[in-house]
C-alpha cells in the first residue's frame, strides 16, 4: 500500500477518511487489496495454478505416471511417435495403442527392431582399449555379417560398418576423434512395417511387413513412425521429460494438486484445531487457559519434523496421515493467535451482550468470538499453506514422498527433489529443476505476498507482527 | 527482572520433564526396533543385545532407569545405533560443528536480513525494496535441498572458488552456513522491513527528523529498536532451529552436525539418541526463548518483568 | 509590524501529495513571515494545511508523496529548500526547533530522556558529555520537571502527558533556537495542563526571546499568547492580522465563521454558538475559485470562479476576499438568519 | 593373455554371468603346494577352485614374493612418484569398529584394513591367501584345520599375534554377552553354535585349541567347504582382548583401538572423516603402498559425486541412479555382478499364496527383462533362480516369463483371468529402485493375469518388522552372500530358519540342506544344493527377480583395484599411479 510515509499522515489521508465511512470492514479490506499490486498478482497466480492444478486430468498432455524408457530426459520440446512401452495388435481385438490412435481405421507403424545389447567401447589414443557389457568383458566382438549402430546419449544411431573391434586394435576411424571415448553398440534390427485396420475399436486386418498376421507384438521404442489414417502422429513434450521418460509439463501439474491439496487440507486441519483450541483457551481463561497454553508450550518444544516422521513412519505415508501429520504441528500457532484474539474480543460489550440475551458459552464461542477472528485467520491460513508446502517437499527429500492407497504421488517437492538429483553436472538437465522448481516457486511466492497483503489490507496494524 | 528470570527457571525443568516424557513414550511406541535388520539373529542373541540395553524390561521400568540416569547422572546412555558411543558423547561431538554452523549462520542470517529490511523498509518501493524482498521470497520458496546443490554446482564446480564438502575451515563453511541462512535471513529481512515501515511512520520519528538528526542516527538510533521487536520474537525458535542444524544441509555439504540425528535417530529408533536431540533442542528452545524475554526488555523499556 | 527583517518569511509555497485518489493539493501559494520575537499563530481547522507548511519550513514533508512544486522559505534570507542536506539538519532542532502535538507518541518510547535530550544538544551546541547532561537537567527544570536530575532517566512512559509535553518542550529549547514551532501542543491534554503548558510556552519565549509560531484551531489559545494570526483555509492564507484586530474585526467570512463557531468569554450571554455548514475542500485539484466558497454565507458569482488573492487592506491587513467584512457586518450577519 | 592384462584395470570379474573358462579366473595365486591327496599343506581344491598354497609367501624370509602376489605388484616405478593417499566415500559413519559387532558393508570395508585374519581374500578371486597364518593344513575327513601364524605378525603397537589372541577374541565373540549377530559364522566349529545360543556354557566344548602360540587348531562339526571363506570373514578377525578386556566397549575407538591391519587408524572424526595410515608393524608393511587413507563418510551420493568430478574422491561405492546415463559414459565408472539375489518373498501361510499354482502363476506372469533392461537398466541380471552362479555351481533354472501358463495356473487355482482373486498387498521399504520394481510387476500382473495387487510402502523398520512377523502377502526382499558358497543362499530356506520369513516349510528341503553340510565331496556337494535350489524352485515361496549388481567409480589413477562378485577391494594391494 502506498501511503503516505513519514510527516502528515493524518493529513493526506483525511480527504479519503470520510468516504471509507460507512463500507463494512470486509469491502474496505478487498478495496486495500486491490491496491496492493503484488497481493493482487498473487492472488491472480494462485488462482491460477489452483485452477490448472485442478484440472490438470483434463490439461496434462500426457499420463504423468506412466514411463517410456526410450523417453528418458528429452529436452523441451522434444516431439516422438506415441506408442506405449509394449503394444499388441491382435485380430478381433481392441488394438493395445494410445487412446489418440483407437478412433483411427488404419494403422501404420514404421518401426525398427533393435537388439538393445549394450556394449560400452572405450577408446583410448585411437586404439580399442576394452569392451564391456555390464556382467561381462570381452577382448573383441565379431561382427557376424551385421553391422552396429552406435549410439549416442541424445538417442541418435549412427551405422558403424566394422567387421571386429579388439582389445589393442586400432579403432573406427569414426570413433577415433576422442582421447577416451566411449561408444555404445547395439546391432541394427530388421526395418518392420506394420499395419492394421480397425473397425468400432476393434482390428480387422493386420500384416507384418505386407504378410498377414493373426498377432503381431512389437516394442514402443523401436518405433520410429506412426500413421493414424494416413496423418502422421506425433506428440510433443512441451517442458521436455524426466528421467523415467514421463512428461514434465504433466507431472508438474499433477505435483501441483498433489503439494496443494496437502497444503490446504493439512493447512485446514491445523486451522480446526488451532481455532478451537485456541478460542477455548481464550474464552474460559483461569486454569484451564494455563494448562492449555501450557501444553501449546511444551509441544512447541518437540522438534516437529520428529512429530512428523514420527506419524508417518506409525501410520504409513498415506496423503490422509500426512494431512493429519502436518496439520498436527501447525495448529499450534494458530491456537496463540486466535486465543490472543479471543482474549481481547470477550472484553467487547456485544460479548456481554450475547450473554444477556441468554446465549451459551458455546454460542459465545462458535456464534460471536470465531467469526470476529476471521481476519487473522484467513491471513495466518494464506501464510501457512506455503509452510506445509515447504515442509512437504522436505519429507519429499529424505524419502517419505506422498501416496494414495500404496501409490506413491509426486508433489511438486519430490519433482524438485527428482530434478536437482538429475541435474548433471554441467547444468544438463536443467527442465527437470527449472519447471517444477519455478511452479513451486511462484506459487509460494504469490501465496506468500497474497497472505501479506491479507494482512496489510484486513488488519494494518499488525503488520509484521505474524 | 530477576524474579520473571527465576520463575522462567523453575519451569524449564518442568517442561523439559513433559517433553521428555512423551517423546519417551511415543518413540517406543512406534513399530520397529533398534536391532531389527535385514538378516535376523539368532533369537538368543537378540535377547542378549536386548538385556545389554535393557531393553528386556517393562517399559515403566526402563523409562524409570532412563530418567534416573538422566537427572542423576546426566548420562543419556549408550546409542544403539553408534554401538561404541554414548549419546552425551555423540551430542558433545556434533554439537560444535552444529554451534558454529549454525552461530555462522545466524550471524549471516542477520546481516542479510537486518541489512535487507531496514535498507527495504526506508526506501519502500524503490527498486533495492523490491530486488531484496524478491530474493527473500526466493529464501522462502525455494527448498534448502535445492539451493545448496546448486550453490555447489556454481562455487564449487563451475567456479573452483569453494569446496564441495566438509569441514576443515572458513572456505568449507561459506556455503552450508549461507544455505542454512537464506531462509531465515528471509524471514528476518521481511520482518524487519515491516517492523521499520511500521516504526518510521510513528510521531517520535518525525520528532527525531525535527532534531536535525541524520537519518543514519535515526534508523539505527531511533528506529531500529522498535522495528526489531517482532525479528526478536522469531529469533528464539529460528536461532534454535539454526543451531540445531539441518538435515538437507548437513547431508548436502558432508557435514558432522547434529541436525540429521533428530531424522536419522527417528528412522533407526535409536532411542537415547532420539531422547538426546529432543532433550538437546528442547533445552536451546527454551534458552533461547528466555532469552529473547531478556532481549525484549532490554529493547522495550515499556515492558517489565516481574513489576 | 516589526521594522526588523523577518526570521522566517514563506513564499508562495505549495505542497501536493500524491494518493491513491490522486494529487492532493495541500498547501496552495501560502506565503506569510515571523519577525524576530514575535509570537505569531496560525489558525485553522484540521486539514487547512497549517501543519503542512510548518512541516515543509523543516522539509519534514516525505517526498514522495509529497512535492514542493513552488515556493521559497527564507530563514534569515536563507532558503530552507535549496539547502544542503546537512545545512537544513543543522537548522532543524538547533535554529528552529518543532513541538509536536501528542506528547504521548512524540517522545520515543525506546530511549531515555536524557539520550533522547542530549543527542539534541550535542548535535547542535559545543556541549559534550557530562556538560550535556547538565544542560538537560538545566533545561528540564526550566520547564519545571521536579527534581529533574532524579528523572532525567526515566523513560517516557514514566512521565505523564503533561510531563511529557514540558519534555518535548525542553527538547526543543534545549539548543537555544531563534524560532519555535509549536503544532497544536496542547490538544492532547487536558484543560487544567493545557493552560500550564501555554504558560510556560510563553515565559520561555519571552525570557528567550525567540519567535514562536504557533500552531492551533483553538482561538483562546491565540487570544492569549500571541501577537499576529494566520489564518488558513483549504491550502491558502485567508487572513492575517494583529491578534486584537482579528477578534474585533474579522475580515474575511472564515474568520468570521471561527469566530463565531467558538464560546468566547466576551461574547454576549445566551449567544448561541454557530457551526460552521458543510466540509472543508478535498484539495483534489488546482483551486480555481475561493476554497470557502461553497460555504460561505456572502458568496458571490465572482468567489466560484476564481480565486481571491491576498491583498492588503488599506490599514495593511491582509485577506483573501472579494466581499470583503465591513465591521459590524459580523452581528449583522448573524441576524440574518431565518 | 589374461595375465598381460593384469595391468591394466580389470573392471570385470568373469566369476559370473558368463562361465569363465578353466574355473580359475584370471590372475589367480600359483597352487603350488595343493596335495592331491588333500592333507598336505594348502587346503584342497574342495570345490572346483585351485586352493592358494598355505605354504609361506616368502616374505618373511626375504625370499621373492610368491606368483600371486609378484602379479598384485606395480610393474613399474611410478607409483613412486605420486603422493600415496587415497580417498574414498565409504557411504556411512561406521556404527563400530569392532569387528565381532560390526554387521554392515561400510563397516567391512575398514575391517580389512584395521585388522587382519588367519587367512584373507585374494583381492580378484577372492580364493583364501595367507593371512596371520602363513600356512595351514587340513585333515584327510576335512573335520580339522590347523594353523600356523606367522612369527613376524604383530599388532600396532609392536605386540606379537598369537593363537592365543585368536583363540580369546573368538571366544569373546561366540560369548552370548558380546551380542554378535554374525556369530552364526563360527557355528560350523564344533560346539561354537550350542555356546553361542548359551545353551552350552563349557567353552572347552568348543572346538577351538590353542596348541602353542603359534598354531592354533579348529574342529569343525562337518566337512565345511567355505570354512576358509569365514576364517577370512570380519567377525573372525582378532581384537587386542587386553585392550578390550581393560577398555570395554570403547576399545575400539580411535583413542583405544589397537589392530594387526596393513593400516592403523590415525584419526576419527565421526561422520566427517577417518585417516588411516600405514601399519609400521604389519608384517607385510613393504609389500603395502599407500600411506594414507582417508575415508569419508558421506551419505548423499550426489555430494560424493561431486567430490568426485573435483579430484576430491577417489573412489564411490555407489552412483547417483538419476544419473546413469551422464555417468555411464565415464571411463571411471564400473558396474559388475554382486553376489546378491533380489526377490520378493510370498507368505505361504494364508490364501491364496498357501496355494503352489498361484504362486507360480505369479512367478511366471511378468516379464524380469522389463525390469533389469527397462528400469533399472545397470545391467543386473534377470532370474528366475535364487542362488547367483558362483564356481562350482551353476544353479538350476525356474520357471520364467510365460503368460499363458501363468493364466492356466491362475485358472487351475480357481482364478480365470483373475476373476475372484482376493485383495493383497505388495510391501516393501521407501526406495526409489524397489518402487520402480515393485509399480512394474504390479502393472504387469494387472496386464498379463488381470489381478490387482495393491502396493504397500513402509519405511526399514516398520517393513523389518513386519515381515519378521509374517505381516504381509508379498514382501520385497533381497539377500546378499556372506561368502561364496551357495550354502549362503540356501540354508535360510530351511523349516525355521531364521531369515526364512516366509512360512514355507518342506522337510525334503530340509533334509537337503543337512545333506550337503555333512557332504565332503565338492562334486557331490552342489549337485545337493542345486537339487535343493531345484526343490525351491519349484515350491516357490519367493519370486526371484534378478542378480544385483555392483556399480561405482573408480579413479583412473588408483591401480590394484579389481572387480569381484563379493565387492571386496582390500585395501592393502591398492595404489596410486601418476596421472599424466
Amino acid at each position: 500500500m502506498s501511503e503516505p510515509a513519514r510527516g502528515e499522515t493524518a493529513l493526506a489521508a483525511a480527504p479519503t477518511a470520510e468516504r471509507i465511512k460507512g463500507t463494512s470492514l470486509w469491502a474496505d479490506a478487498w478495496r486495500r487489496l486491490k491496491k496492493n499490486r503484488m497481493a493482487m498478482a498473487g492472488l491472480w497466480i494462485t488462482a491460477v495454478m489452483s485452477l490448472l492444478s485442478a484440472f490438470a486430468p483434463a490439461i496434462a498432455p500426457f499420463d504423468a505416471t506412466y514411463k517410456y524408457e526410450w523417453l528418458v530426459t528429452r529436452p523441451p520440446g522434444f516431439t516422438h511417435p506415441d506408442v506405449l512401452v509394449k503394444n499388441e495388435l491382435r485380430l478381433g481385438h481392441a488394438a493395445g495403442v494410445p487412446d489418440s490412435y483407437a478412433n483411427a481405421r488404419s494403422l501404420r507403424f514404421e518401426a525398427r527392431d533393435v537388439r538393445r545389447t549394450k556394449y560400452r567401447v572405450f577408446i583410448e589414443d585411437g586404439r580399442v582399449d576394452r569392451i564391456l557389457r555390464p556382467g561381462e568383458r570381452r577382448d573383441a566382438l565379431e561382427a557376424t555379417g551385421e553391422s552396429y549402430l552406435a549410439f549416442r546419449r541424445d538417442g541418435v544411431l549412427v551405422p558403424l560398418a566394422v567387421d571386429s573391434l579388439r582389445s589393442g586394435a586400432p579403432a573406427p576411424a569414426a570413433l577415433a576423434a576422442r582421447r577416451v571415448a566411449i561408444v555404445f553398440l547395439c546391432t541394427p534390427g530388421e526395418p518392420v512395417v506394420i499395419e492394421a485396420t480397425q473397425e468400432e475399436g476393434r482390428v480387422v486386418s493386420l500384416t507384418r511387413n505386407g504378410r498377414p498376421e493373426e498377432r503381431v507384438e512389437f516394442d514402443g521404442r523401436s518405433v520410429r513412425r506412426v500413421l493414424a489414417d494416413g496423418e502422421e502422429q506425433a506428440r510433443t513434450h512441451l517442458l521436455g521429460t524426466d528421467g523415467g521418460g514421463r512428461d514434465v509439463l504433466s507431472r508438474t501439474l499433477y505435483g501441483g494438486r498433489i503439494s496443494l491439496l496437502v497444503g490446504l487440507v493439512a493447512t485446514l486441519v491445523s486451522l480446526i484445531i488451532g481455532v478451537v483450541y485456541g478460542a477455548v483457551s481464550g474464552y474460559f481463561g483461569g486454569w484451564l487457559d494455563m494448562a492449555l497454553m501450557a501444553i501449546v508450550d511444551v509441544l512447541y518444544g518437540i522438534p516437529y519434523m520428529f512429530l512428523v516422521i514420527l506419524l508417518m513412519v506409525t501410520f504409513g505415508r498415506d496423503i490422509v496421515v500426512l494431512f493429519v501429520a502436518l496439520g498436527a504441528v501447525q495448529w499450534l500457532t494458530m491456537a496463540r493467535i486466535v486465543r490472543g484474539q479471543i482474549l481481547s474480543l470477550k472484553q467487547k460489550e456485544f460479548v456481554e451482550a450475547a450473554r444477556m440475551s441468554g446465549t451459551g458459552h458455546l454460542g459465545i464461542v462458535f456464534g460471536h468470538l470465531i467469526p470476529n477472528t476471521l481476519g487473522v485467520v484467513i491471513v495466518y491460513t494464506t501464510l501457512t499453506v506455503p509452510a506445509v508446502i515447504l515442509q512437504e517437499s522436505f519429507l519429499a527429500f529424505i524419502g517419505l514422498t506422498v501416496e494414495y492407497q500404496g501409490r506413491s504421488l509426486a508433489s511438486w517437492g519430490a519433482l524438485v527433489n527428482d530434478g536437482v538429483r538429475a541435474l548433471s553436472s554441467d547444468g544438463g538437465n536443467s527442465w527437470v529443476l527449472l519447471v517444477p522448481s519455478l511452479a513451486m516457486a511462484v506459487t509460494l511466492f504469490s501465496l506468500n505476498f497474497l497472505g501479506d497483503g491479507l494482512r496489510d489490507a484486513l488488519d494494518p496494524q499488525q503488520r509484521g507482527r505474524t | 527482572m530477576g524474579q520473571f528470570l527465576a520463575k522462567r527457571l523453575l519451569q524449564v525443568p518442568v517442561v523439559l520433564w513433559v517433553l521428555v516424557t512423551i517423546s519417551f513414550f511415543m518413540v517406543r511406541l512406534a513399530p520397529g526396533g533398534p536391532f531389527s535388520g535385514e538378516k535376523r539373529m539368532p533369537k538368543e542373541i537378540e535377547q542378549a543385545m536386548m538385556a545389554k540395553y535393557h531393553l528386556d524390561e517393562s517399559l515403566p521400568r526402563q523409562y524409570a532407569r532412563f530418567l534416573w540416569d538422566l537427572v542423576a547422572h546426566g548420562d543419556l546412555g549408550p546409542s544403539y545405533k553408534h554401538k561404541t558411543r554414548t549419546v552425551n558423547e555423540i551430542i558433545a561431538h556434533k554439537l560444535p560443528y552444529s554451534l558454529t554452523l549454525g552461530g555462522l549462520a545466524t550471524v549471516l542470517a542477520l546481516w542479510l536480513g537486518l541489512g535487507a529490511g531496514i535498507v527495504a523498509g526506508i526506501r519502500q518501493n524503490s527498486r533495492f525494496d523490491y530486488a531484496s524482498m524478491a530474493i527473500a521470497m526466493v529464501g522462502l520458496s525455494v527448498p534448502a535441498f535445492v539451493v545448496g546443490p546448486l550453490l555447489q554446482l556454481a562455487f564449487s564446480m563451475k567456479l573452483g572458488w569453494l569446496p564441495v564438502s566438509g569441514w576443515d575451515g572458513l572456505g568449507h563453511m561459506v556455503l552450508p552456513s549461507l544455505t542454512l541462512a537464506l531462509p531465515f535471513a528471509a524471514r528476518i529481512a521481511r520482518l524487519t522491513r515491516a517492523g521499520m515501515l511500521e516504526v518510521i511512520h510513528q510521531d517520535y520519528i518525525r520528532t527525531a527528523w525535527a532534531k536535525g538528526l541524520s537519518e543514519r542516527v535515526i534508523v539505527l538510533r531511533h528506529a531500529l529498536r522498535g522495528a526489531l521487536l517482532p525479528v526478536v520474537s522469531f529469533l528464539g525458535p529460528g536461532i534454535a532451529a539454526m543451531l540445531t542444524g539441518s538435515l538437507v544441509v548437513e547431508r548436502i555439504f558432508g557435514i558432522p552436525g547434529v541436525g540429521s540425528e533428530f531424522v536419522e535417530s527417528a528412522l533407526n529408533r535409536d532411542y537415547t539418541l532420539v531422547m538426546g536431540t529432543v532433550i538437546l533442542y528442547g533445552v536451546l528452545l527454551v534458552v533461547m526463548n528466555l532469552l529473547v524475554d531478556i532481549v525484549y526488555g532490554f529493547l522495550d523499556p515499556r515492558i517489565r518483568y516481574g513489576a | 509590524m516589526s521594522e526588523s527583517a523577518p526570521v522566517l518569511q514563506v513564499e508562495d509555497l505549495r505542497v501536493h501529495f500524491k494518493t491513491d485518489e490522486g494529487k492532493v493539493h495541500a498547501v496552495n501559494g501560502v506565503s506569510f513571515h515571523v519577525n524576530e520575537g514575535e509570537s505569531l499563530a496560525i489558525v485553522g481547522e484540521s486539514g487547512c494545511g497549517k501543519s503542512v507548511t510548518n512541516m515543509a519550513v523543516l522539509r519534514l514533508i516525505p517526498m514522495p508523496p509529497g512535492e514542493i512544486p513552488t515556493g521559497r522559505i527564507l530563514y534569515r534570507g536563507r532558503d530552507l529548500l535549496n539547502m544542503r542536506n546537512d545545512e537544513i539538519r543543522a537548522v532543524r532542532g538547533g535554529r528552529i526547533s518543532m513541538i509536536f502535538q501528542d506528547p504521548m507518541t512524540s517522545l520515543n518510547p525506546f530511549l531515555r530522556i536524557s539520550r533522547q535530550l542530549t543527542e539534541s544538544i550535542e548535535l547542535h551546541t559545543p556541549l559534550r558529555g557530562e556538560a550535556a547532561r547538565a544542560r538537560a537537567i538545566e533545561v528540564l527544570a526550566q520547564v519545571g520537571i521536579p527534581e529533574p536530575a532524579a528523572r532525567i532517566d526515566s523513560y517516557p512512559h514514566e512521565f505523564s502527558g503533561g510531563m511529557r509535553q514540558r519534555v518535548m518542550i525542553a527538547m526543543a529549547l534545549s539548543t537555544d533556537p531563534d524560532l519555535l514551532i509549536a503544532d497544536e501542543p496542547t490538544t492532547a491534554l487536558d484543560v487544567t495542563i493545557q493552560a500550564q503548558i501555554l504558560q510556560l510556552i510563553r515565559r520561555l519565549q519571552r525570557e528567550r526571546g525567540m519567535s514562536l509560531v504557533l500552531i492551533t484551531h483553538d482561538l483562546a489559545v491565540v487570544a492569549g499568547l500571541c501577537t499576529r494570526v494566520v489564518v488558513m483555509y483549504g491550502g491558502t492564507v485567508v487572513e492575517v492580522a494583529p491578534v486584537d484586530d482579528l477578534f474585533a474585526d474579522p475580515r474575511h467570512p472564515y474568520t468570521l465563521a471561527l469566530l463565531r463557531s467558538v464560546p468566547r468569554l466576551d461574547a454576549p450571554p445566551g449567544r448561541a454558538l454557530e457551526p460552521i455548514e458543510g466540509l472543508p475542500p478535498k484539495l483534489m485539484s488546482e483551486p480555481r475559485n475561493c476554497p470557502f466558497a461553497p460555504r460561505c454565507r456572502f458568496v458571490r458569482d465572482r468567489c466560484l470562479h476564481e480565486a481571491p488573492p491576498l491583498e492588503a487592506d488599506a490599514d495593511g491587513r491582509l485577506r483573501a476576499c472579494f466581499v470583503p467584512i465591513r465591521a459590524g457586518q459580523a452581528v449583522d450577519a448573524a441576524e440574518e438568519r431565518p | 593373455m589374461r595375465r598381460s592384462l593384469l595391468i591394466l584395470l580389470l573392471w570385470l570379474l568373469p566369476l559370473s554371468g558368463c562361465p569363465a573358462p578353466g574355473g580359475s579366473s584370471a590372475g589367480g595365486p600359483a597352487s603350488g603346494g595343493a596335495g592331491d591327496d588333500g592333507s598336505a599343506t594348502g587346503a584342497p581344491a574342495s570345490d572346483g577352485r585351485a586352493r592358494p598354497a598355505g605354504a609361506s609367501d616368502g616374505a618373511d624370509r626375504g625370499e621373492a614374493l610368491p606368483a600371486w602376489k609378484q602379479a598384485l605388484q606395480p610393474k613399474n616405478e611410478r607409483w613412486k612418484e605420486a603422493e600415496q593417499v587415497f580417498t574414498f566415500n565409504n557411504g556411512a559413519e561406521p556404527e563400530t569398529l569392532d569387528p565381532a559387532l560390526m554387521t554392515g558393508v561400510p563397516e567391512g570395508r575398514l575391517a580389512g584394513a584395521l585388522f587382519e585374519g588367519l587367512v584373507t581374500l585374494h583381492p580378484e578371486t577372492l580364493e583364501p591367501v595367507p593371512g596371520v597364518a602363513e600356512r595351514w593344513e587340513v585333515s584327510p575327513d576335512l573335520l580339522t584345520y590347523t594353523f600356523h601364524l606367522r612369527k613376524n605378525a604383530r599388532w600396532s603397537n609392536g605386540r606379537e599375534v598369537t593363537a592365543q589372541d585368536f583363540h580369546d577374541s573368538w571366544k569373546r565373540a561366540l560369548t552370548p554377552a558380546t551380542a554378535c549377530q554374525y556369530g552364526y559364522m563360527f557355528y560350523p566349529i564344533r560346539g561354537a553354535e550350542a555356546f553361542h545360543k548359551g545353551e552350552e556354557k563349557d567353552w572347552n566344548t568348543v572346538g577351538i585349541e590353542v596348541r602353542d602360540p603359534r598354531t592354533l587348531v579348529v574342529h569343525l562339526k562337518a566337512p565345511c567347504a567355505y570354512f576358509l571363506d569365514l576364517v577370512a570373514f570380519h567377525t573372525l578377525l582378532p581384537v587386542p582382548i587386553w585392550v578390550v578386556e581393560a577398555k570395554g566397549d570403547a576399545w575400539s575407538r580411535a583413542e583405544n583401538i589397537v589392530g594387526n591391519g596393513p593400516f592403523k587408524l590415525a584419526e576419527w572424526l565421526p561422520n566427517e572423516r577417518m585417516v588411516l595410515v600405514k601399519n609400521e608393524h604389519y608384517w607385510d608393511r613393504d609389500f603395502v603402498k599407500l600411506e594414507k587413507i582417508v575415508v569419508l563418510p558421506l551419505q548423499d551420493v550426489e555430494t560424493s559425486y561431486k567430490l568426485f568430478q573435483v579430484g576430491k574422491n577417489d573412489w564411490m561405492t555407489s552412483v547417483p541412479a538419476d544419473k546413469l546415463d551422464e555417468i555411464e559414459e565415464q571411463p571411471e565408472y564400473y558396474v559388475q555382478p554382486y553376489l546378491g539375489t533380489y526377490f520378493y518373498r510370498f507368505n505361504v501361510t494364508k490364501p491364496p499364496f498357501d496355494d503352489a499354482r498361484v504362486r507360480k502363476a505369479l512367478v511366471m506372469g511378468f516379464d524380469r527383462e522389463i525390469i533389469t533392461r527397462d528400469l533399472l537398466r545397470a545391467g543386473q541380471i534377470p532370474a528366475t533362480w535364487f542362488t547367483p552362479e558362483m564356481p562350482g555351481y551353476e544353479p538350476p533354472r525356474g520357471p520364467g516369463y510365460d503368460r499363458e501358463e501363468a493364466r492356466r495356473l491362475l485358472a487351475e487355482a480357481g482364478y480365470p483371468e483373475g476373476k475372484g482373486f482376493p485383495q493383497v498387498h505388495l510391501l516393501y521399504n521407501t526406495n526409489e529402485d524397489h518402487k520402480k520394481v515393485a509399480e512394474s510387476v504390479v502393472q504387469q500382473w494387472r496386464e498379463n493375469l488381470g489381478i490387482t495387487v495393491s502396493l504397500r510402502n513402509t519405511e526399514w523398520k516398520v517393513y523389518l518388522s513386519e515381515v519378521e512377523q509374517l505381516n504381509y502377502q508379498i514382501a520385497r526382499a533381497g539377500w546378499i552372500g556372506d561368502y561364496t558358497d551357495p550354502n549362503t543362499f540356501l540354508d535360510m530356506w530351511v523349516t525355521g530358519g531364521g531369515n526364512n520369513n516366509t512360512g514355507w516349510s518342506n522337510a525334503r528341503y530340509d533334509e537337503l540342506i543337512a545333506q550337503a553340510a555333512r557332504e565332503g565331496d565338492p562334486k557331490k556337494r552342489m549337485a545337493i544344493f542345486r537339487q535343493a535350489e531345484s526343490l525351491l524352485l519349484e515350491e516357490l515361496p519367493i519370486i526371484p527377480i534378478y542378480i544385483y549388481v555392483n556399480q561405482g567409480m573408480l579413479k583412473t589413477r588408483v591401480k590394484g583395484w579389481f572387480g569381484n562378485v563379493r565387492d571386496q577391494h582390500p585395501l592393502k594391494y591398492l595404489w596410486i599411479e601418476p596421472t599424466d
